[in-house]
């Protein structure tokens, strides 16, 4: 069948378009070409790649939005879909908006149960023009990709020159595969101009270009650990972890080798498990070494027990959860904003933590680095919440910035000379109004040292069972927990004349949450915005929960973890607080948001 | 117990090593344990063996997990930093301490409970990664500090106290280290003060990890009839395999040792570690032939003590990572951080 | 010196002594010897036991408070105190109250400095009586325990046949023994009689027995796991949770051994860690039987991923943590109520447990036992907190009993025939009101088969990453959680006529709260009481706290985890709630609470 | 892959067992891992030998952790309850598992990082334990469910796609086994249906813990030139110590075995294995002799595979414990609750 035309008016910069493939058949590359394109042309876009927990076979989804005012969350439905996976293609045409296109590989005919009358089909036969052209198996499953990928920059009148710079960088080094990805996207650009009145409805067009970058978050959070001067990183593979420690491994490589003696400035060990990953991370911190590991919500309940010890003999520890879908093993390549309320206070006893939330991988450069002078500082550990679609997917960002003038904020380290200055060291009581106490590392002077312990004791280390003794070392440590509240990250809060509704958000909720004002401002319903992005919560926090008759808090989890911590942790009333609870493994849209408002409004 | 002794004599009539210290500098708190507790021999020990090796005190760092055992750490080196952790974990913490630092001499003291159970994985990871470390076990077959349950080194068919009967093959981690690789593997007996002090001088001169499984009877819990871990016993069946005799070069005694059988080896440091070997064709560097021996032995009942393996030879972490000589710990921020232009330059690639 | 009667008003049944000693000393069994003789005259008594952490050398005391209405908390000043404990002795004395008396070891003189006007020194020369009549060493250490025990039996009017019998009992078999017994404790009877005017004014006298037992918490909770059925127990060993498996060993060796074969009708592990403890019970659960773990603190938070894992895929584990001072080790043999909130909320994800707050080792035995049906019934995890204090103190309770209609709940688990008559088996869709579905046990029948998973799963237990199947089962684990609430134990719950003040409390604090309601009731000041016994909380525990204007929690943590939890899942206006925490590792007494109510009245 | 041609062929004609089912029957869900795995080979080897042993599929509990390997458990006795459980934490969870019912055929299946990294104490704990299980180790030397890092069996020197290089020798669970006193332990490679097959049903039949290190290229990540975890190397370094030749008692085919050098060990159910050991000398029931032989083939390159040491004499858990006949789990509460009388004696002495 031949390309209806579809009746839709032009939308420039402004669409959604997903793309089905199976797993483990190169598809990636190919998607991601499209969207990098889109982005080197000027045009806030974003991609989304909701793959599964598996190497080869299953369904994978790469969804891209373009969207001329930033609003690149993730929407619901698409008006282009590319279905290239015979499993899921009912779903995926399914989630076609009316009028809108599908893009299907032609060599084999369509199961007539998938027309929509609603739709345009565009059938290129993909698996065809491949096999003419190429003689390798693998290149007629690789190239098929790109084929498809050449056919949207038709379709969608994507500048060609700008992926023939995008081909030739990634393959500078290859020339086959150069000529091969060249003469792919050839081909399904001639077929879809030959075939169809390109460019479609929905189509692209250059703004001008802004200083930003494209970056998923764990690259952003390892190059912060490299800037903070991490030395020491222990780590146990986890999705979706463990590109963290990956890159950070890469730019060790690149920026931590002594030029002269080619030895290495870092030490990064791939633990037997996580107790051990976060016991060599204190180990170093305890010898005053800036150290850190990655994991997920697996791993961070095996840290429970170590993260007490931490807390309770006050070493500097920073661990980055990467969060996915729980609980247990759960959905280990799908996001979720689930472990808020164990990494507040994780392990047994009294404890509570100092928690860092980025909601983009400007924020996880800018965090990340933030967190060792926090943890340092404060000598407890510091949890930085990233999450899977935060932490794994490349976000339009602007450029990263380091101030050369940073100085590591090392918290109160006696040298030698100080303790010999000093009358006494004593290493667990108040030294300054933070509720912080001077300590020592090991091997600076026969006058520094004390007996770190996990059991009860005294403002000099020594082991008591006296109550007395005993609170007075705890006491200071809520206190102090308490005291870091200023040195948190301010909330990102944007008031809205009149707006008696509030809405409180975390991490990568933030562009659906603010598109939800935004189209609710459209139909004139005011809503404020707040972004936490500390705990404990400043005065900030609450100033904005007080401004707001009712407060709509919009989390990534079932259990309203966020509404929670907020319930016990500032003085908000909370039958004042409602919940959007997003759970699914999706990142968040800004649809169920602004039918919340509404419903609330509406009540 | 030294630390007990310590208000009596004066101090100035007591001899100094080279470095000016008396024994004094290298004791620590009084010990809490059990009168007669096998630990405090151990550490004991420990307090000679440092002295006798020069090491300025604070330059060690001791490490822990939990348990009687575990709590020897702040019984020797008074002036050093001590981690008493959690249980089971010191390894990993101490791998941590030694990539941060790798100037100062680690010595982790632990249980077998501490060690072999709840610990096992840590400590042959540990081993695998031949972290510089000196891990001393201090094994008793029982979990001291809960009040004598069986540990995973109890003897098959013994018996506690209150009657109950150990069901379970016991763990040998001289056995387990060879198995897996690791580069120093040493046992000896709290009740030999003369064997141990070599044995724990070469262990701390080992270039990688070095494991001491040093049996160290619990007077409370199991030191009676038919423990293969009480005083009794050890007596009547240890067997030394090699008598470690230990010569820093800086103070060459060669007259000491003796001729014949002698096994010399040199440890990464310079200095050499000779071994007299019992049976005169004891090779402490021939994995095979030292799981055969001591396998054998075994079945004949005998624990057999002295340092059992040495691979010098084998890179430790440090060097099998390439990381710099400066420690981690002492680098300036300038040679860490890449700055604002690098960043610049980076970022070209993601526009 | 010689005693002089000391001005105060004779004091009958009510009066507390403190037992000051060095522990590996022997003393233990001297001092439960004199509590033991006081319960067998049927005064309401209590033994609390503060030992180190240690084996052989530490302080160690023993409390004992006396009182006929059967308040028996602990208090925080003694009538008299039993100095044994050379680098103690000085705290001792100063905890005397005035008019008090101190029993010492006159064989050397007492440093002057320790001198007290206003208390009365009885001078006992223990040691030299013992080197007089024993010759073996040990027994001169040892039985100079005794004889202070005999010598408190004239100076408090205890009657001397009541510790003949109990020494025959307990040395039935052990003449030499026994005959050492009785000698020390008649020297020390003999030389209180003659050298001081027994009895002082604190004194016991017989009260009508009455049918209650001396027991601990840990003995009953083994005991309520043996009644109730548990064939599997996995355990590694921790204070102050060993004594329980412990009791359960000896209790299963007497009454689970098969009498014609003898074989064994239970299978205890010690574990080689907490995380493999959990996994046994676990797996064992999976497979049909009653399992549980005991552990404490740090075992719990090694526990924490694996909980997750049987919440998720509904299996039932019983886990009773004996709490102790926390974080990390902490002060392992101090008590605590300070994992209440790990405990709700174990594991990453969204989780929420069921929980059971025994207030005394009658309780221990019943929610022990009750632990298991509510695991099976509601196929998840069933957390029962006790703590140190009851879980290892002797408590004077009423009798226990069991009802030998008893029938195990199982929950709805589906046998060959079921099957069989079934449509079809799935295994994660609701199939009673309570949000509970059906399970089978391996091994039932090819019709039976399903695949347990910590992964997303569909209502079938079929591995997915679709939003909507995922959602479907842990909404319905939500609900399931909520829908238990109609079965947990009823508050404890004591209403006073006009009272503005709620006490809140839970688990331990029970007797220390009671008494400071009476005391004051006595001054005029009245307060409602509710201790609450179950989570998730019913109908009545809301009932109450919107009965009165001001609540006060009393618990034993620094945090106020009861507190929270109340705030959290109650629809109690937090601002109601106040706090009274003692969290130094001792007993509640009822000082601090009367004074936290009068001051709350005040304001 | 049997169960993805599941489909195409029609059940009649398939051969039955003596208990009359086919290896449809011994099936389970289409496999999902990537087209050539090595665990597929090896999940179409269990489906055979669970056919050959005649066992009724429901009486099978399939077992496992996380993994690409631990996905297996779903892809073989499709009939049988399965419990995918967490990383590392299978051999805990089937001992409990096999410590509730007696009566069940256990078979874990793990991998190497599963086993021998996060789960190395647990594992050490269950052979130690003697437990009544198959556990079978889908060693591919690298982490394949989370993109090929290394695992702890990776070899030295090893080298990553992206080319990251191992630094650490590799833990052999089979040396380690020898070590702590496993009671039977085997290798074998997925490629080798033929040898794999007869011992997965000794291990089956096996009187305790069985552990089978199945050496299993992945395919994606870890079989390219140089990785002795791959096809080539296996198919050139093969050894066969043993060839496990198992002959059930109700079909004695003792034809089959051939004459000379055989070494038959009776297994606990009376059934009998017979060992055709390749090096005529080869005892698998000496622990040191098998401990020198691995050894030194080791030091030669070579990859021995068979069942390597067996030892039937040696209790399993139930055995050790002394637990009644009847599984736990179907002893009615009557045989359980001492009932209120008892209650009212034991509670006089606490009166
Ligand atoms: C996670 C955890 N589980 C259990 C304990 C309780 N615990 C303290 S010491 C110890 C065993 C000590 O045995 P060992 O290491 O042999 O030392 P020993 O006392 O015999 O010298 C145990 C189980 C703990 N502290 N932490
Ligand atoms: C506690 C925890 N840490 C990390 C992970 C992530 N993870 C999943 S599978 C796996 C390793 C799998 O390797 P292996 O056992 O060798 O199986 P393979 O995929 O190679 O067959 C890891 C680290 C997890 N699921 N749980
Ligand atoms: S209990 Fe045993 S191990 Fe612990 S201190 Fe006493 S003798 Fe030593
Ligand atoms: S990644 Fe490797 S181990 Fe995993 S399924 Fe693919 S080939 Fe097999
Ligand atoms: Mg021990
Ligand atoms: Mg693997």
């Amino acid at each position: 069948m031949t390309a209806v035309a579809a009746p839709a008016a032009t939308r420039v910069n402004d669409f959604a378009i997903k793309l089905a493939n199976v797993n483990g058949t190169g598809s990636a590359s190919a998607n991601s070409l499209v969207m990098e394109a889109i982005f080197r042309m000027g045009v806030p876009v974003s991609g989304k790649n909701l793959f599964p927990s598996n190497i080869q076979g299953l369904p994978t989804w790469y969804e891209i939005r373009v969207n001329h005012s930033g609003f690149v969350g993730r929407v619901q439905r698409y008006d282009l879909a590319v279905a290239m996976n015979a499993q899921t293609i009912e779903r995926d045409i399914a989630e076609v908006t009316s009028a809108g296109f599908v893009l299907y590989d032609s060599t084999f005919p369509l199961d007539s149960r998938l027309f929509r009358e609603d739709v345009t089909y565009l059938g290129i036969p993909l698996a065809r023009l491949c096999n003419e052209h190429f003689d390798r198996a693998r290149d007629r499953i690789l190239m098929k990709n790109i084929a498809y990928a050449g056919a949207l920059v038709a379709l969608l009148g994507i500048e060609p020159q700008v992926l023939d710079v995008l081909l030739d960088d990634k393959f500078a080094r290859k020339l086959q595969l150069r000529q091969a990805n060249h003469l792919a996207l050839q081909l399904g650009m001639d077929y879809a101009r030959d075939t169809f009145d390109c460019p479609l409805p929905i189509q692209v067009r250059r703004m001008p270009s802004s200083e930003s970058i494209l970056i998923d978050g764990n690259t952003a959070a390892a190059l912060g650990c490299v800037y903070a001067g991490a030395t020491v990183a222990a780590w146990y593979p986890i999705t979706p972890s463990t590109s963290l420690m990956d890159a950070f491994t890469r730019f060790c490589e690149r920026f931590r080798r002594d030029p002269e003696t080619g030895r290495n400035n870092y030490l990064i060990i791939q633990a037997e498990d996580e107790l051990a990953a976060l016991g060599i991370v204190v180990g170093a911190a305890w010898n005053g070494a800036r150290a850190f590991t990655a994991t997920s919500g697996p791993g961070l309940s095996l840290m429970n027990e170590i993260l007490g010890l931490a807390y309770y003999a006050e070493i500097p520890a920073v661990l980055i959860d990467v969060q996915r879908t729980g609980p247990s093993t759960g959905m280990p390549t799908r996001t979720q904003q689930s472990d808020i309320l164990e990494c507040a206070y994780a392990s047994h006893g009294d404890t509570k933590h100092i928690l860092l939330f980025p909601g983009n991988p400007f924020e996880c450069f800018e965090f990340a680095a933030r967190s060792f002078d926090l943890a340092e500082r404060f000598q407890t550990p510091v949890i930085m919440l990233s999450d899977l679609d935060v932490g794994m997917n490349d976000w339009v960002v602007p450029k990263l910035t380091w101030n050369d003038a940073y100085i590591p904020d090392r918290g109160i380290v006696l040298d030698a000379d100080m303790l010999e200055r000093l009358q006494a060291f004593h290493r667990y009581s108040k030294l300054d109004a933070e509720f912080v106490a001077a300590r020592t590392l090991p091997g600076v002077s026969p006058l520094g040292a004390y007996f770190a312990r996990g059991s009860g004791h005294t403002e000099d280390g020594v082991y008591t069972e006296f109550p007395d003794e005993y609170q007075k070392v705890v006491d200071r440590l809520a206190q102090k927990h308490a005291a870091a509240a200023r040195h948190m990250p301010e909330p990102v809060i944007e008031r809205r004349e009149g707006a008696r509704i509030g809405l409180v958000t975390v991490g990568g909720c933030d562009l659906a949450v603010r598109e939800a004002i935004h189209n609710l401002d459209q139909i004139g319903v005011q809503a404020g915005y707040m972004r936490v992005r500390g705990f404990p919560f400043g005065r900030s926090v609450q100033a904005f929960l007080d401004e707001h008759e009712r407060i709509l808090v919009v989390e990534q989890n079932r259990d309203a973890q966020l509404r929670t911590l907020l319930t016990l942790e500032t003085a908000v009333n909370k039958s004042k607080l409602g919940s959007v609870l997003a759970y699914g493994g999706y990142p968040l849209s800004a649809e169920p948001v602004v039918d919340a408002v509404l419903q609330l409004e509406g009540s | 117990m030294p630390s007990i002794t310590k208000p009596l004599v004066p101090l100035l009539d007591l001899p100094r090593n080279s470095i000016g210290l008396t024994q004094r500098e290298y004791e620590g708190a009084m010990s809490t344990l059990c009168a007669g507790c096998g630990h405090d021999s151990i550490t004991a020990a420990l307090v000679q063996a440092l002295w006798e090796l020069d090491v300025q005190p604070h330059m060690i760092a001791k490490l822990s997990g939990i348990g009687c055992s575990s709590k020897t750490t702040a019984y020797f080196a008074g002036t050093a930093h001590g981690f008493n952790s959690v249980h089971g974990r010191m390894a990993a913490i101490a791998t941590g301490a030694a990539a941060a630092n790798r100037d100062l001499l680690y010595i982790g003291v632990s249980g077998d409970g501490d060690s072999l159970s709840i610990g096992l994985g840590q400590l042959i990871h540990a081993m695998r990664r031949n972290v510089r470390l000196m891990y001393v076990i201090e094994n008793n077959g029982v979990y001291g500090l809960t009040k004598g349950q069986f540990s995973a080194s109890a003897d098959l068919g013994a018996v506690l106290k209150h009657g109950q009967k150990n069901l379970y093959a016991p763990i040998d981690p001289v056995g387990v280290g060879l198995a897996i690789g690791a580069t120093f593997l040493a046992r000896s007996f709290s009740g030999d003060k003369q064997q141990l002090i070599p044995i724990l001088k070469a262990a701390a001169m080992h270039r990688g990890f070095a494991l001491v499984d040093v049996l160290s009877p619990c007077v409370t819990f199991n030191d009676h009839e038919g423990s293969t871990k009480s005083y009794r016993y050890m007596r009547q069946h240890e067997v030394q395999a090699t008598e470690a005799d230990f010569i820093p070069f800086r103070t060459e005694v060669t007259a000491s040792i003796p001729s014949g059988g002698v096994q010399s080896v040199t440890m990464h440091d310079g200095s050499v570690l000779h071994f007299r070997a019992a049976p005169p064709d004891y090779d402490p560097t021939d994995r095979v032939s030292v799981m055969r021996y001591l396998q054998e032995r075994h079945e004949a009942g005998e624990v057999v003590t002295g340092v059992l393996y040495v691979d010098e030879e084998a890179p430790s972490l440090h060097e099998l990572t390439n990381t710099t000589e400066t420690p981690l710990v002492k680098l300036p921020h300038e040679a860490l951080c890449p700055g604002s232009e690098a960043l610049e330059r980076l970022q070209r690639s993601w526009m």
